[in-house]
C-alpha cells in the first residue's frame, strides 16, 4: 500500500519520543484500506441508512461497494430512493432491497423505483422529511419517541397515536435505528472526525450518529489534529469506519 | 368542483406576475422557504434594496442565485436539486437543525404550490393520491405547519378548469388549517377563521365575480 | 458612536454598485449599541434562558444589564444557579428571580442560591443535564415532548408519565421555552451568525433555537461573511440581537 | 448497614491505586467519561501506549491533562470547571450533542462516583437527602443510563464505616440498574442478575470475608 493510506493503516509502532527509546504504542485507527473491508460484515437484512439529498452527499463509493458485497433483504433509510441507474437505484435494480424508508421517492428519473413499487416488489414507508431527519437523530440520542405537529390529520400519521399539547395536535413518532450507516464526508482523520461539504452536509451527522456501525466515504484523509476543534461537524465517537475515496463519482 | 371555461374577460396574472405580486409582500429581514416549483420564481422579483435570506431545506440559509455557468457544484444545491450558490452571511447545517428551524416557527414565510386549498386553510399539495401515482412529500409537511406564514402561490385553476379554492380539499392533505393566504393568477387572498377574504384582483374582477367563478364564498377586503 | 458597531448599526446607506447610481439599501441588522437597549424590553415574569457552564460561556454583561434592568419574578433556565457575588448569583441577589430550572445549583461558593432555597424563597425545578439540553433543544425544534431513559424511577421524575418502550422504561419530558435566551458567542454578524470558544459553546446554541428572543453578546464582530459557512454554530435565524461586549469579564 | 472497625489486616487501597486498577481495565480506542471528583484520577493512570478518548460533559472529546501554569483558559474546563487542554483530534460541541452521546450508548465507559450501589446494580450518587442538603445532580443521571457500561469508583465503606455496597439503596437512587462493575479500596466487583460478584480483591480477602466485612451476599469469581 502507498499513499495517504499507508499513514494510517499498516503501523502501530509509532516511533520514539525525543530522548527516549522507542515503544509500542496502539492507536485508534478507524480508517481501512478499502471499501470491500468497511463492508464486510453487511448482513442479509440489515437496516442500512444512507446519506446525501439526491447527488449532495451521496456516498457513491458506499453504495457501490454495497452492490457488490450481496447482502440482501435490505431496510434503506435515505431521503430519496435513487434516480438513474446509480447508486441507490443501482442498489434496487439488483433487487437487494426489500423496503425503502425515505421522504421523496419520485425523481425526474426514479423510474427503477417507480417500477418496483408499482410491481408491489418494494415496500414504501413514506416519511416527511423533518420527520425522517428528527426520527434518525432520536435513534442517535437516546430518545424513545417524540410528539410533532408535522403530519396530524394526514394520511402518513395514520394509524399513530395523538395528542394534545397546549391546545395542538401533535403525532407520536418512533427512532429509526440502523445498524448500518453510509455516509459521505470531505474530511476525516483516524479517529473518525469529519467535516462536510456544503448541503452535502445534510444526513450525515444525524445518520452517523443513529447507526450502530458507520462508515464514512472521504474525499480527503488528514493527520490527528488536522481538522480545527471548533469545526469538527461529526466528532469521531459516532463514526467507526473510516475510507478514502480518490475518485469524485458523479452521480446526480 | 366548478368549472370555467378557459377564455375570459380579465387578464390573468403571468408565473411571474404572481411571483412579483408575492414579492411585494415579504417584509424587509424575512427568513423566507421558497418551495420546489412555482415558488422558486419568486426569488427574482424581490424588490431592489429588500434584503430577505432564504432557507433550503437542505441545509442552506442565506442562498443565493443559480452558479454562472461552469461554476455548479454538487454540493451545493437548492431543494429542488438544481446548483444554487451561497451569500456572504450564509450558513450551512445538517438535516435535523434544517428541519428544526423550518417546524418550530423560525422561518417566517413558507410559500408552497397546491393542487388545492380549503376554506379553512387545509392544504394538498403532495400527492393526486392516483393509484399508480408515485407518493413522495419531501418538507412539504414539515413547511404547511412550521413556518410563521405559510402562503400558497397555485394557477387559480387546474388545466381542466377545476378550481384549486375549495370548500373542502379532496386531495390527500398536507397540513390541516395552516395556510394564511393564497396568491394566483387572479387574486391575493387571505385565508381566515371566517373563510377566504379577497385582497387584491386582477382588473375587472371583485369579491362576488370571483366567488361566482371560484365556486366558494370569498368575503370582499376587510376596510 | 465610533469602533466596530458602527459599520454594523450607523447607515443603511451602502453605497453603489460599479457603474450604476446609488440607492438606498435598507438591510438586516441585528447588532444593538448597548446591552440596555438589547435587553429593554424583558418583563416581570419572563423566563429567561442563560447560557453557560459554570462560567465558560456565561453571558456576563447580559446578566449584570439584566440587573440593571429591573425586571422582576423571572425563571431563570442555567446550568447552575451562580457562585460567588457575580453573574447569576448577583441577580438572584437582587431579589428578582422566582424560580431557577436548573441541574446544579450546588457548587463550592453558591451561597447566594443555598441561603434562598433553605430559606423556601426561591423555587427551584432540578434537571439532569441531559434532560435539561434536551427539553430545551425540543423547544427550539417544534417537538411536544419525548421520552428519555434519563431519571426513570428517580424523585426527579416523579410524578411523570411513564412508558414501556422495546421493554426499556422511559419517562415523558416537555419542551422548556423561554422569553428570551441570553448567550455568549464569540464572534457574530449582523445576521446574527455566530461562532464560540471552546468549551462555552455548551447551552448556547440550543438556547438559541428555544429563546422567543435571543440575546447574543460576542466577543468580536465581523463583516457579513466574515464567518466561515461551513463553521457557523447558530445560524442567525436563531439569533434576534447582537451586542459586542468588549472587556472579557471573569467569572469562574 | 453493617458497620467494620477501621483497623483491617488487610491493605486497602489507596485512591491513585483504584485509580489504576480500573484504568488497567479500559481497554484500548474507548470513549470514557470520568466523573468528578475520584473518578478523575483515572485519567493519570491510563496505561503508556495505550489510546483512549476522554469526553466531558460540557463539550469536549479528546480532552487532555490540566494546561501548565499561566495557560487556563476559562473557556476549555472540564465537568468539575477545572481548566483542561484539548487534544490533537479533539473536538467542540454544544451541551445538546454532549448529551446525545451519553444518553444513546455512544460512551463506552462511564466512571462515577457513589454514595451506594445495590446489588441489582441501582446507583446512589446525587444526593444525601438529608433535608437542608442543596440537591444537584448535573450528568450523573444522563450518564448512570446513558453509557454502555456504568463502573462506580468509590470507598468501600464510609467515612463512619457503612458499607457502600447495599441490598438496596437508601439514599435518593441515580439510576436503576444501571452499576456494571464496582471499584473499590477492597475489590474490584461485578454487578451481575444474580448480585455482586468478585473479580479481585485486596490481599488476604476472598468472596467469603469480603461478603461478611460487607453485610452484602458477594459470589466468588467465575471461573
Amino acid at each position: 500500500m502507498s499513499g495517504p493510506e499507508a499513514e494510517f493503516t499498516d503501523t502501530r509502532l509509532l516511533g520514539s519520543r525525543a530522548g527516549t527509546q522507542s515503544w509500542i504504542v496502539t492507536v485508534i485507527n478507524k480508517v481501512l484500506p478499502s471499501v470491500a473491508a468497511a463492508l464486510s460484515d453487511v448482513h442479509d437484512g440489515a437496516t442500512v441508512m444512507i446519506g446525501g439529498f439526491g447527488g449532495a452527499g451521496l456516498p457513491v463509493a458506499l453504495v457501490d461497494g454495497l452492490i457488490g458485497q450481496g447482502a440482501r433483504d435490505l431496510t434503506i433509510v435515505a431521503n430519496n430512493a435513487g434516480n438513474g441507474e446509480l447508486g441507490i437505484a443501482a442498489l434496487l435494480k439488483a433487487g437487494r432491497v426489500r423496503k425503502v424508508i425515505c421522504s421523496f421517492p419520485r425523481q425526474t428519473d426514479s423510474y427503477i423505483f417507480d417500477a418496483l413499487y408499482r410491481a408491489g416488489q418494494i415496500e414504501l414507508e413514506l416519511v416527511p422529511q423533518g420527520n425522517l431527519a428528527e426520527r434518525i437523530r432520536a435513534a442517535g440520542a437516546g430518545i424513545g419517541g417524540f410528539f410533532t405537529r408535522v403530519g396530524f390529520g394526514t394520511d402518513l400519521a395514520r394509524g399513530k397515536e395523538v395528542r394534545e399539547i397546549n391546545g395542538e395536535m401533535y403525532v407520536f413518532e418512533t427512532p429509526i435505528y440502523a445498524d448500518f450507516a453510509l455516509i459521505k464526508a470531505e474530511r476525516g482523520d483516524r479517529w473518525g472526525n469529519l467535516t462536510y461539504r456544503k448541503s452535502a452536509r445534510n444526513f450525515g451527522p444525524a445518520m452517523a450518529m443513529a447507526g450502530a456501525v458507520t462508515v464514512a466515504e472521504v474525499r480527503e484523509l488528514v493527520p490527528l489534529g488536522g481538522i480545527d476543534p471548533e469545526a469538527v461537524i461529526t466528532p469521531g465517537i459516532f463514526v467507526q469506519r473510516v475510507v478514502r475515496v480518490a475518485q469524485e463519482a458523479v452521480v446526480r | 368542483m366548478t368549472r370555467v371555461a378557459e377564455s375570459t374577460a380579465w387578464r390573468k396574472r403571468t408565473r411571474d406576475e404572481i411571483a412579483a405580486r408575492l414579492a411585494e409582500d415579504i417584509f424587509e429581514g424575512a427568513y423566507v422557504n421558497l418551495g420546489i416549483g412555482m415558488p422558486t420564481l419568486v426569488a427574482n422579483h424581490v424588490p431592489t434594496g429588500r434584503e430577505i435570506v432564504l432557507q433550503s431545506e437542505n441545509g442552506l440559509l442565506g442562498m443565493g442565485p443559480p452558479p454562472a455557468p461552469g461554476e455548479e457544484d454538487l454540493a451545493l444545491v437548492n431543494a429542488g436539486k438544481q446548483p444554487v450558490t451561497l451569500l456572504p452571511g450564509g450558513a450551512y447545517f445538517d438535516s435535523a437543525d434544517s428541519f428544526a428551524m423550518m417546524r418550530a416557527g423560525h422561518l417566517d414565510i413558507a410559500v408552497l404550490g397546491a393542487f388545492q386549498v380549503s376554506e379553512s386553510g387545509d392544504l394538498a399539495n403532495w400527492h393526486t393520491g392516483r393509484p399508480g401515482d408515485i407518493p413522495a412529500v419531501g418538507g412539504a409537511m414539515d413547511l404547511a405547519v412550521g413556518a410563521k406564514h405559510t402562503w400558497v402561490m397555485m394557477e387559480h385553476f387546474t388545466h381542466d378548469g377545476a378550481c384549486k379554492l375549495v370548500s373542502r380539499c379532496d386531495y390527500p392533505l398536507t397540513g390541516l388549517r395552516c395556510v394564511n393566504r393564497v396568491y394566483t393568477d387572479l387574486a391575493v387572498l387571505d385565508v381566515t377563521v371566517g373563510g377566504f377574504v379577497l385582497r387584491d384582483a386582477v382588473g375587472g374582477l371583485d369579491a362576488e365575480s370571483l366567488s361566482q367563478l371560484s365556486g366558494v364564498a370569498i368575503a370582499p377586503p376587510h376596510r
